[in-house]
């Protein structure tokens, strides 16, 4: 064990992938530089064909990824951030999420495609989307959500060794943070989530950057005896539906955190399921902690009153548990 | 529309090969002409997009490419599948949606792929061609066993935008790109040069070595190519090859139902590039006879083969299982580490 | 009154509102010969300056409708197949959802962007998505998913007279059904759900093209004595949550069918608001009836196999007013 | 990179336009000196992009269109902004996020745009603006009343494939488009030319009639943008202008954190650019001086008179009211029919 900030948990895990497998190539924009220090060093490490700065057209980043990975490579492709995917939309849409079985299975993608989510940082309105709702509608694409180092490491290497493309997601502000790291060899299955914090009153998920406010909120929450059970789920495609149904049996209520916009939100896919599957466990109303239907503004506090803190989750936790749902 | 040169000799190919070309020719549009039958009497579940008149273009290329080289398709990608060695009995079978398909009956017609072969498939997207062979491509340079990535696209897809992407990628990182323009002056029912500035060849001209020439003669298109394909080979770079060609069926079978009456191009058009001269496998059979190649019954056997071969496709198609529905949803995701 | 084709009706608001705005222009690939229908003899009437065939390049039009639309224009963009929505997503979920926004207001765009989705013709994977949920997730953007020909009509110039980018879906199949429009001026606005059919013990939403079956299945379920109210959303964003609402208050059970995959889905969607602020209604879960997370295959008996049709509608209806749940 | 042309004769103006250049040029380059330390005593809620060692690019284009005319900018679009007439003060405000800037607050420093004044707005997605400045022109010569359309744009932009599609649209349909590529040699933190196929003009050849020029001359550019407005405006179509220039800050405010010790280019070359005969500012300085247009004590009145401008504006920005959170749910949609 030992403590490393997320991105730094992301470059080992590169660099022990890139060690592992000599067909493992790295590219997109500025990955030698390294803008977002996940790549790191790889260049010096392992040289300009592996690792290897492309021009900036999106379109053809994604589509390259799919023919690389045709000839036999697995591809790690970093796009920097979330929305230049849809810069680059038309190779994951039509090609990366449908090519397996357009071919009758001919076809392997071991695509991991890596960049950055969220906002937080006025970085403005095209940068700082959560895309991965989009992502998730598409068909045959993963998406992981790591919100520690540990896990940032263990699914990374899990996305590299699969065979189906993957979105790995980092959110924006979170790279510099610490965490601890098992030593050797670590991975995560995807489909598991974890339970951050146990709790008897009320299950909330809460997806990526979400988690450490949530968190604050069930602290906040404990002080006035209400028992929140918090879940990060990790991967939210696939999706460990069981821990998620299993806490809510026990709980019987239900809260999501997503800072994607609300409308077709992992949040509201979440939110769907436990009204199906889990609805005879449920005590409370279904509550969704979103972002409205807006584009992120670039003033710190316009922007810091859209993005879920620990208050709106805390109030939203309190509306299900309040006592005319005890 | 750049004129094809006229001033290339005609380059020479053993008498073997330029029968193997003309049955390859053939046997596409034989295919494709009993798929015209086929959709016109409901047999097919989805449209089909006809490469009859175009057979020069993908013969002559494929005929410089190996099993081990790339190529991408488009939505009119019989011809391309087959010029690559793809087996005409799995593509059928796919056209029909049938479990034997090449692809289990999951793509149909403008999907099929065998990737053993390096037929990365065919595809609905049109210039989604263009990324997937320069990937392909990288990875071949990566691998330096000389494999080259061929793309095929139309003229109409010349106009998107990855077009000049990935010839910037593949010049800036001399990639085994060999950019193979199929130019037949059309765009589903847009005649390309209403919607088109300049001249097609100039926009590669920026990146790589250029070439126009007569599609619908396989010897020249196999000539061009097999000179992009060389230096390819050799470390040499990406290539731009523009074959000047005609499609004489309407973008999809049925397109009648689509124009409504209208019209976006003459009888006489058609009927001039349906022209013994013209007619690319008319053209390659009267160059056989000409050269004392095979005489005109030798020709009637070929083509008796061929249709032979093309009657037993449509039986084995026929006679498979239709597609497994409880398929689809395990071919989504691959395996996980 | 009189019996049109849905695609006649859209034709027909075309030519009314091009006579009434000379700043109307239409463009896209074949929109001069129709490759729809939709479009058919306008160049012949308005001219090549308001109705024009573009190049192929989805990335390049979709921006070209935002300064189009900049230079005080009303634009209507014919994207064919909204599969093609992919590859012209930059300007869609980048600029079109959020240019509003982020000039404080100062940019309309008015905007009708038409494409046609749906499965059910062996198109394959490439032409057949239902690609709504992802237009939702994107902020700034409407969408409408007519199933009637008045409908089409009165929603497509709602929408043209609009100032925010809508998404106008036509079924891919449904272009050849009749259906009476009124006569002279009809506007249908956004965000007014209809009853397709009345019922007591059920809610049954369908979107689209899944409002036909989803009929055909209540006539069915009418004969084992279940009564199951269809309503027809019209609009996806807005959507009319009350009158949902309002149904599921009598009826105490939700069905939502749709043709879009189910992750992150316009039914999950729908299903999350009512599991919120519908959930003490809800007397059964909440289930949908959707396409799983595939992409659909080209054979016909594939392809019907994953499409919700009256079968498995009548089914989910069943399995909620079973008896446990009465 | 193509070699501006050295053999254009320095165009003449008259001494009142070469003064307001020059101080047009200062003013963007005092604001964002002022943004630097502003950015650095944490001040702006978001990073910046600056201009600074480009000026004469944004000024001499945009010194021969009208407030009539449409500008596209980039992430880098403060002296786009200002050198098409937008306000200093709101601009500032914008960038401070605040309710009194120019996009209320919900933009920022990359989004900065004044739809009044023909400027439609810095966009943060490298290549977007093609696309846009196309629709707007086409707009422009649909209405007919010879409005043209600049679209400012990077050498690394020139890579993504909207590029082509726009001059292919723009020179299909006559469009008056001004496709002005400043380039100033990187992308972020990677060299272009390492990216890059070819020479970036001959894509444009392609097209439409290209210049390339000197884009730390302000009157170069002058003269070559003016000549494409000119024929874009008398309905001779699409002009592609390349202005070669550098950046002299990094690619955003606070690089150096990003860089973690690496580096992309070196400290000379940064100060070759700076050099009396290189940068536009002082260039364009001693021209004045030269051309006995002003004398130096002028110069610094000049300059006085923009650092009062700045601080000005400084305090404008400060004073205002915080954006308003209320706002954003609002702006979303538009009123409907
Ligand atoms: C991205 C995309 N846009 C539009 C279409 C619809 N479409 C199919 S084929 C075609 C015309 C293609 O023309 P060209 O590339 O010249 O090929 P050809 O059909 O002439 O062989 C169009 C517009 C599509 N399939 N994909
Ligand atoms: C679609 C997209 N891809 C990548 C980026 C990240 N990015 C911002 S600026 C930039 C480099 C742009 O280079 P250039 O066009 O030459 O402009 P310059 O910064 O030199 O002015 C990149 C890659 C982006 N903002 N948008
Ligand atoms: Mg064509
Ligand atoms: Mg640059």
């Amino acid at each position: 064990m030992a403590r490393k900030r997320l991105i730094t948990a992301i470059n080992e895990a590169l660099v022990e992938e890139l060690e592992r497998d000599p067909k493992l190539i790295v590219f997109g924009e500025d990955v030698e530089l390294a803008i977002m220090g996940d790549t790191r060093g790889l260049v010096e490490r392992f040289g300009r064909d592996r690792i290897r700065n492309s021009p900036i057209c999106e379109q053809t980043l994604t589509g390259m990824a799919v023919g690389l990975a045709s000839a036999g490579y697995r591809v790690v492709l970093h796009l920097m951030f979330n929305n230049f995917i849809y810069t680059g939309m038309d190779a994951i849409g039509n090609q990366m999420a449908k090519l397996r079985l357009m071919t009758g299975g001919q076809m392997e993608l071991p695509i991991t495609v890596v960049a950055g989510y969220g906002g937080g940082n006025s970085n403005a309105a095209q940068h700082s989307d959560t895309a991965y709702s989009v992502l998730m509608n598409l068909g045959g694409i993963q998406v992981a959500v790591p919100t520690n180092s540990a896990d940032a490491k263990g699914l990374f290497k899990t996305a590299v060794r699969g065979a189906t493309p993957t979105f790995f997601l980092e959110a924006a502000g979170r790279g510099g943070e610490m965490g601890e790291v098992p030593d050797g060899e670590h991975l995560v299955p995807f489909g598991r989530a974890t339970v951050a914090r146990e709790g008897t009153d009320v299950t909330v998920v809460a997806i990526g950057r979400m988690l450490k406010p949530t968190l604050r909120a069930a602290k906040a929450l404990a002080d006035d005896s209400i028992s929140a059970e918090v879940i990060d789920p990790r991967t939210l495609v696939p999706f460990d539906e069981e821990t998620v149904l299993a806490s809510v049996a026990r709980t019987g209520r239900l809260v999501v955190v997503d800072e994607a916009r609300d409308r077709c939100s992992a949040a509201s896919q979440i939110a769907a399921v436990v009204a199906d599957r889990g609805f005879d466990s449920l005590r409370a109303p279904v509550r969704r902690v979103t972002v409205p239907d807006v584009a992120l503004p670039y003033a710190s506090n316009a922007e810091a009153a859209l993005i879920p803190g620990p208050e709106r989750i805390a109030e939203a936790v309190r509306s299900v548990t309040e006592k005319q749902f005890a | 529309m750049a004129t094809p040169r006229t001033d290339v000799r005609e380059p020479a190919v053993d008498d073997a090969t330029a029968r193997t070309l003309h049955e390859r020719m053939l046997l596409i549009r034989r295919a494709e002409e009993r798929l015209i039958v086929a959709c016109a009497d409901g047999s097919l579940p989805g449209g089909v997009h006809l490469y009859i008149g175009e057979e020069a273009v993908a013969v002559g290329a494929c005929s410089v490419l190996t099993d081990r080289d790339y190529i991408t398709s488009t939505h009119r990608g019989h011809g391309h599948f087959l010029a690559k060695g793809g087996d005409l009995d799995a593509m059928f079978a796919e056209i029909w949606g049938k479990a034997t398909g090449i692809c289990k009956g999951m793509g149909g017609s403008m999907h099929v792929a065998d990737v053993s072969k390096g037929i990365l498939g065919a595809n609905g997207i049109v210039g989604a061609g263009f990324a997937i062979a320069t990937g392909a491509a990288w990875g071949a340079r990566l691998e330096g066993e000389g494999r080259v990535a061929t793309c095929f696209f139309g003229d109409g897809a010349a106009n998107q935008g990855s077009f000049m992407e990935s010839m910037n990628v593949s010049a800036a990182w001399e990639l085994p790109t060999v950019f193979l323009c199929e130019n037949n002056g059309v765009s589903e029912f847009t005649v390309t040069s209403t919607v088109t500035g300049g001249v097609l060849a100039d926009r590669a001209r920026a990146f790589m070595p250029v070439e126009v020439v007569d599609g619908n003669d396989v010897l020249a298109v196999r000539a061009a190519v097999g000179a992009a394909v060389e230096r390819a080979r050799a470390g040499g770079g990406p290539s731009y090859v523009e074959a000047t060609t005609y499609r004489i069926r309407g973008h999809l079978e049925a397109e009648q139902h689509m124009l409504g009456g209208g019209t976006y191009r003459s009888a006489d058009e058609i009927a001039a590039w349906q022209a013994d001269d013209r007619d690319p496998v008319l053209r390659s059979a009267r160059r056989l006879l000409d050269a004392g190649i095979c005489d005109a019954a030798e020709l009637e056997r070929i083509d008796a083969d061929v249709r032979a071969r093309v009657e037993a496709a449509v039986a084995f198609a026929e006679a498979g299982p239709a597609a497994d529905p409880e398929l689809a949803p395990q071919l989504m995701f691959g395996p996980t580490a």
